[in-house]
């Protein structure tokens, strides 16, 4: 491929998928809310706008209400008065809000949404990504996942307030804390498909072994939760303990940057949760339909993300150094000895020590 | 348009250690002279990655793996005796921690 | 995959754990003897075990690189330019030095989990893992070294643990008041010293005669300078190749005795049962002793060139064949004294001392695997024979705690290890009695078991080429069956001879597991080291020896015994058995193995004394007992020799030294004169002349450093400063001026 | 090596950077100058086909070094004190000048020097499975000492913090 087709790709793909991500992001708080509505017993917002199916004689009927409320929020945050604290550090205030959505965006530069696709008679190979066949795509993620923290740092820096400033403390450990953890068990599908690169390892998901590590999905996820201080880890904007934590000095479409820059991870993880541990675009028939593969992670992704609503709705927070304690004595542990003996096995496998050692035996006393 | 060879990055890499170099003497901050040693670390890195590439030897990005974890392990245990003074001193200026004067 | 890269860290482990016990152990233990003891031995423990990791990872690394030796260098240790001296800190990793490793640090983790619950309330219990982790460390050395330096450093490094060990309850003392357990660990010290002279004047001869003492080197240039019919040089004298190694082989010989508790100086080891049992068992059973045999399998090269050559020793016997002659006696002399013995261990340290007979002698007769085979059954059921009888005291020792408490009833006389007061333990010590049958039956060699194999390989081998090695032997395995059948029958069967028995309890699973382990080993070493455990060793064994599908363990070794190849090329001629299975040997050692077993069951000791007092059944015939009773060299020793030896030392002592040497040579000569001098020099010279120069030059010093002193502003920064001068200038002068 | 517009303007981004980094008098500033230079030399690490050191530039000099760095500032609120000022006479003219001995004499030597060629490109296997190989085979036993440093270090770490807590309670 020649570099120009290249940028052409990257920006077709890049075009889809931010354009869906953003999408994505207003109706994932709109499903946020209906369905902590749902959960709560509520309806939910409901007012602004719906489809109306007309009926014959009588009036219409209003289904899906409430479908333009992303669009609401958006005027009414846009037309908000965006105002500066005073002591507030003018160029990093304005600066964090964009260090955190940032990173949640670029993840998906490396997340293979397909695989070989041919478009206007041109492949879009090896797989249908922004970025495709980096060979450190994980690590890329990996990288991206770590930089994130610096908005909400420096968020809680920056706005000069109390407040603020230890939420964004607060939120730094549990990061920094829960990384390990992430780490440790992105690792595991990366030994068994022996690649860094996403769309090698979605290809590796052939024969099904994502089934084997339901542990390291597990952690992987309870650690993108804290990540994202999402609930249960969502302390930093504990209301009772530090009203809204790092964002409590932000207003207007700056707050709605954090908020956006939530949601844009609450996709970015489960498309990477998807890839990683559920075969990613993989699914039936999509070796001879490769579009397939955009419905079955999108699908996948989806379902991620109704799972971290739910959670939502169903726990309490964690107090804080149940937080720490959980991350280090539990999570930690738990992934690093899947680790280990994930390792351990496939080196066994990989020797062929086991194999040829009942072969031999068998061999002596059968003959 | 010129090439450009190992020599433009061994002079970025000169130009990086001096000024790192500069900060870790006349900064008296002590967290700032810090970072200021990490920077000129970083210089190192960028040669052995260079030198890397001209020599098609990958023994040098190994190295600077090794660089970048006992940087790691550095930090930590600096930034922990940093913390440390300031209790005691509720100061970081270096000049301040002159003990050792004869 | 190879993993050589990581053999160093099976030296670096048990370092580990080494200093964290000798540091914190102790503090761990006194502040919390529960949590401190879990952690002290677990510790140890755990560092044994990682140890043994890397000693798998290292044979399936040997695997991988098809059995290729391969060695680490680590530094060089000794350079000496002008002497070309110069003698490398190198691991050898070859299969030979795997298959020790393995050995050594497999039984040895084994034992180190048993200790902690056989060690649990000692005062001591930090120093002991201390000294355990230090003799794996040493013992690791002595296995893994590349040279016969390094392999002497471990030598003496075990010999001192061994002391230690020995020793480790140095404080307790026997009825007369002597310390019994130090007497006990300087007289191994000092009989292996013996050992040691042999080993050092061994070392001298070959790095005179090759130059070198790296054991491929020394190896190598053997065989060439043998071919090339080389004349050794002494000054004066000259002597053929085939003579400086006889002697060299014979020091060996009498090295490994040292260490290996052969005829004359296998004194030491029936006293070092001292010891806490773990240790009797790694130490004085599994490990230690066997590097005696390791030295002369690593060493068979020599020997089999002596043996090539013809070359007598004093014109009488081939160094090789009084090898094999010292490990038949002593397997013979030994088992036989085993009879006589009525404490538990110290027939199990007599046995010891005749199954490393039969090593001695396989090694020597040239069947070097069929030694390291039986060295490696043997480490599993001797080490298991002695965790169980550990177990036995142990459980003695609780019964009569017991009774200590329950009633009035102070004995304190009773010795737990005395056999005669137990019986009827089986009943008591459920697992320990079937684990010790399985060890019994395995070292009496008994089908199918660990101990047949290994055993009749020795015995099919000495039929085949030396008959009188063979009918000691036979002999020698016959009294194996006979006293572990009376053991058996005195410990566990019959009823309990003693109050103490009637109360003795099974030990804490922490001491039965490893006991199950090693059973399980006993069973299925045999099979697992000979039968098709190894793949490729297996299908080139079959290659080489039609009929070998026993010899997998051959094709494992031979990679390392060079004396194989040598012998395919014509240059020695190892007496090599193709057919290592011979049914008529097999079956002759197995009816009479179980002949001996029968008798001692259902004959001798089927009326076995029913109280303590009550005297043994072999006892009755007063001159077997006689005869067996004084043939521990022991009597002689100190009948004999220690007098004359006194004598001697007193004269020495007294006369020479006390009369001639101090008082007059030293008061009268060099004492009055020095004294004359010295009093000149302190009252005129000193005085006057030093102390001024020296107060003169402090004064002088002292100005200069106020001066200095200023320099030192305590500003990091000024500091940081100096240092990017000094770099700056370093690179101006690489640029500029170094070339 | 690259494109040479591209290098300048990354050195230059780079230089810049470091030169705020050592100059602003806020250091939550310094800071963020230097993860700016950081992330700029990584991207040169990608130019120079390192893509693993790269990645790993950012995840732990960007993602956790700084972060730590900003952690302490944070907690100790120590992001504004004194810049530029020397402590004894000469420090910044002798400093000054030893930089510009380093400089020049680089210079001298990178001139005078034979032009080298920027040599057969793309030969150099820098997949992240070739560096693990070399760090598993040819460095297995520096490895393992870096873990055995990176131990020490958080024991030291510990050590350091729990004093210090106890003293704090003392006094």
């Amino acid at each position: 491929m020649t570099p120009v087709q290249i940028a052409l790709r990257a920006l077709l793909v890049g075009f889809v998928v931010v354009l869906t991500v953003i999408t994505g992001f207003a109706y994932g708080s709109f499903l946020e809310r209906k369905l902590l509505a749902r959960f709560q017993g509520r309806i939910g917002p409901n007012r602004a706008g719906y489809l109306p199916i007309p009926q014959r004689g009588r009036k219409e009927r209003k289904l899906l209400g409430g479908v333009l409320q992303p669009a609401a929020d958006a005027v009414k945050l846009f037309f908000k008065e965006d105002l500066t604290p005073t002591k507030a550090d003018k160029w990093i205030y304005t600066l964090a809000p964009m260090m955190a959505a940032i990173p949640a965006i670029m993840i998906l530069g490396v997340i293979p949404w397909a695989g070989k696709i041919t478009i206007f008679g041109s492949l879009f190979s090896p797989y249908f990504a922004i970025a495709p066949g980096i060979n450190v795509g994980i690590l890329f993620i990996l990288s991206l996942a770590s930089i994130g923290v610096y908005g909400v740092v420096l968020a809680g820096w920056s706005s000069n307030s109390k407040y603020a400033v230890l939420g964004g403390i607060r939120t730094t450990a549990q990061m920094v804390s829960y990384e390990l953890a992430l780490g440790l068990s992105v690792l595991i599908p990366v030994m068994m498909a022996n690649s860094l690169d996403l769309g090698e390892i979605v290809e590796a998901q052939r024969g099904g072994w994502f089934f084997v590590q339901f542990i390291a999905a597990f952690v992987f996820f309870i650690a993108t939760l804290a990540e994202m201080q999402r609930s249960p880890f969502d302390l930093l904007e504990a209301e009772q303990e530090l009203s809204a934590g790092y964002m409590v000095e932000y207003g207007g479409m700056r707050f709605g940057m954090f908020f956006m820059s939530e949601y844009m991870a609450m996709i970015s993880y489960s498309a990477i949760m998807a890839t990683l541990f559920f075969g990613g675009y993989r699914g039936p028939f999509v070796d001879t339909y490769p579009a397939l593969g955009f419905l079955y992670i999108l699908g996948k992704t989806l379902i991620g993300v109704v799972l971290m609503i739910w959670i939502r709705a169903t726990l309490p927070r964690f107090r804080y150094d149940q937080l720490m304690n959980f991350g280090w004595k539990s999570l930690l542990p738990i992934s690093a000895l899947n680790f280990i003996l994930t390792a351990t096995f496939i080196l066994l496998k990989e020797e062929g020590i086991v194999g040829p050692f009942i072969d031999s035996v068998l061999k002596f006393f059968v003959g | 348009m010129p090439e450009v060879t190992v020599e433009w990055y061994v002079a970025l890499s000169v130009l990086l250690f001096s000024i790192g170099a500069l900060g870790v003497l006349l900064r008296r901050n002590a967290i700032i002279v810090f970072m200021s040693i990490e920077l000129m670390l970083n210089a190192a890195n960028l040669l052995f990655v260079a030198f890397a590439n001209h020599l098609q030897d990958v023994d040098g990005q190994v190295l600077v793996f090794f660089v970048i974890t006992v940087a790691a392990a550095e930090v930590a245990v600096g930034l922990a005796l940093i913390v440390t003074i300031f209790r005691t001193k509720h100061s970081i200026n270096i000049d301040e921690i002159n003990l050792m004067k004869g | 995959m190879n993993a050589f890269g990581l053999a160093p860290l099976i030296l670096v482990f048990p370092v580990i754990g080494l200093l964290l016990n000798g540091f914190f152990g102790r503090r761990f233990v006194d502040a919390d003897r529960k949590t401190g003891e879990k952690l002290s031995g677990g510790f140890a423990s755990v560092m044994a075990l990682s140890s043994f990791a890397i000693a798998v990872l290292m044979f399936f690394s040997l695997r991988s690189h098809e059995f290729h030796a391969e060695v680490i260098n680590l530094f060089n240790w000794i350079v000496v330019p002008s002497a070309k001296l110069q003698i490398p800190w190198a691991i050898q990793v070859d299969t030979l030095s795997v298959t020790m490793m393995m050995v050594v640090t497999g039984v040895g983790s084994l034992i180190h989990i048993y200790a902690i619950g056989y060690m649990h309330g000692d005062p001591n219990f930090s120093r002991f893992f201390t000294y355990l982790n230090l003799f794996l460390f040493f013992m690791l050395i002595l296995v893994t070294g590349n040279n016969f330096l390094m392999l002497f450093v471990g030598w003496e490094g075990v010999g001192l643990c061994s002391y230690l060990l020995i020793g480790f309850w140095f404080d307790r003392v026997d009825k007369n008041g002597l310390p019994m357990n130090a007497n006990a660990g300087r007289k191994a010290f000092v009989a292996n010293r013996v050992g040691d002279l042999a080993m050092i004047l061994a070392m001298i001869l070959m790095f005179w005669t090759f130059g070198t003492l790296e054991f491929n080197t020394v190896f190598q240039s053997a065989v060439e300078l043998f071919e090339e019919g080389h004349m050794v040089h002494f000054g004066l004298f000259s002597a053929t190749l085939p003579a400086v190694l006889t002697a060299v082989t014979a020091l060996f010989l009498m090295g490994a005795a040292g260490k290996s508790a052969q005829i004359p100086l296998y004194i030491w080891l029936p006293d070092a049962m001292a010891g806490p049992t773990p240790v009797s068992a790694l130490i004085h059973a599994a490990t230690m002793v066997t590097s005696g045999i390791y030295l002369i399998v690593r060493s068979n090269v020599l020997f089999e060139i002596v043996r090539a050559s013809g070359e007598l020793l004093f014109g009488i016997v081939s160094s090789a064949d009084l090898v094999a002659y010292t490990g038949a006696a002593t397997a013979l002399v030994a088992g036989l004294i085993a009879f006589t013995q009525f404490d538990i261990k110290k027939v199990l340290a007599y046995s010891t001392v005749s199954q490393l007979g039969f090593m001695i002698a396989a090694a020597g007769m040239g069947a070097y695997v069929a030694a390291m085979f039986h060295l490696i059954t043997h480490a599993f059921f001797k080490g298991l024979l002695f965790l169980g009888s550990g177990s036995v005291i142990h459980g003695m020792e609780h019964g009569h705690h017991h009774l200590a408490h329950g009633d009035d009833h102070h004995d304190d006389d009773f010795d737990p290890q005395d056999m005669r007061t137990m019986g009827g333990l089986r009943h008591k010590m459920n697992s320990t009695f079937i684990v010790y049958t399985i060890g019994a039956l395995a070292l009496s060699g008994i089908f199918p078991l660990a101990g047949f194999w290994s055993k009749d390989e020795i015995l099919a081998h000495g039929g085949e080429h030396n008959f009188a090695v063979y009918l000691m032997l036979t002999i020698a395995a016959f009294c194996t069956a006979f006293y572990m059948g009376r053991q058996l029958q005195m410990v566990f069967f019959g009823k309990p001879r003693h109050a103490a028995a009637e109360h003795a309890e099974e030990s804490s699973p922490l001491m039965v597991i490893p006991l199950w382990i090693l059973a399980g080993l006993s069973v299925v070493g045999g099979f697992l080291l000979n039968l098709p455990f190894l793949t490729e060793s297996l299908a080139e064994a079959n290659h080489n020896h039609p009929t070998g599908i026993f010899l997998a363990l051959e094709g494992w070794l031979e990679h390392s015994i060079q004396a194989f190849h040598l012998s395919e090329e014509g240059i020695v001629h190892l007496p090599h058995t193709p057919i290592v299975f011979s049914p008529m040997v097999a079956g002759l050692s197995t009816v009479l193995a179980v002949g001996a077993l029968l008798l001692a069951f259902k004959l001798v000791y089927r009326d076995r004394p029913q109280t303590a007092d009550e005297r043994d059944p072999l006892e009755k015939i007063p001159f077997v007992w006689k005869f067996f009773a004084a043939l521990p060299f022991e009597t002689l020793f100190m009948k004999g020799f220690i007098p004359l030896f006194n004598k001697a030392s007193h004269w020495l002592g007294h006369t020479l030294d006390g009369t001639i040497w101090h008082d007059f040579v030293h008061e009268r000569v060099i004492r009055d004169n020095f004294v004359g001098f010295a009093s000149f020099s302190a009252d005129v010279l000193d005085t006057n002349g030093v102390d001024g120069l020296v107060n003169g030059s402090a004064k002088a010093v002292k100005r200069l450093a106020n001066l200095i002193r200023r320099s030192q502003t305590g500003y990091a920064r000024n500091y940081a400063l100096s240092v990017f001068l000094g770099a700056v200038a370093l690179v101006v002068y690489f640029v500029y001026m170094a070339n | 090596m690259g494109n040479p517009i591209l290098f300048l303007i990354l050195a230059a981004v780079a230089v810049i950077a470091a030169v705020m980094m050592v100059r602003s008098r806020n250091a939550i500033y310094s800071a963020l100058f230097l993860v700016l230079n950081f992330v700029t030399i990584a991207v040169l690490y990608l130019i120079l086909n390192a893509p693993f050191i790269a990645m790993v530039q950012i995840t732990v000099y960007a993602g956790a070094i700084m972060v730590l760095f900003l952690f302490v500032i944070m907690l100790l609120g120590a992001e504004k004190l004194q810049g530029f000022e020397e402590s004894s006479k000469g420090q910044l003219w002798i400093a000054a000048f030893l930089a510009v001995v380093l400089i020049a004499t680089f210079a001298v030597a990178l001139i005078q020097g034979d032009p080298s060629s920027s040599g057969a490109v793309a030969g150099l296997d820098s997949s992240p499975s070739n560096l693990g190989l070399h760090l598993f085979k040819a460095y297995v036993f520096p490895f393992e000492l870096t873990g055995v440093l990176l131990l020490a270090a958080m024991i030291g770490v510990v050590v350091l913090s729990r004093n210090s807590a106890k003293r704090g309670k003392d006094a």
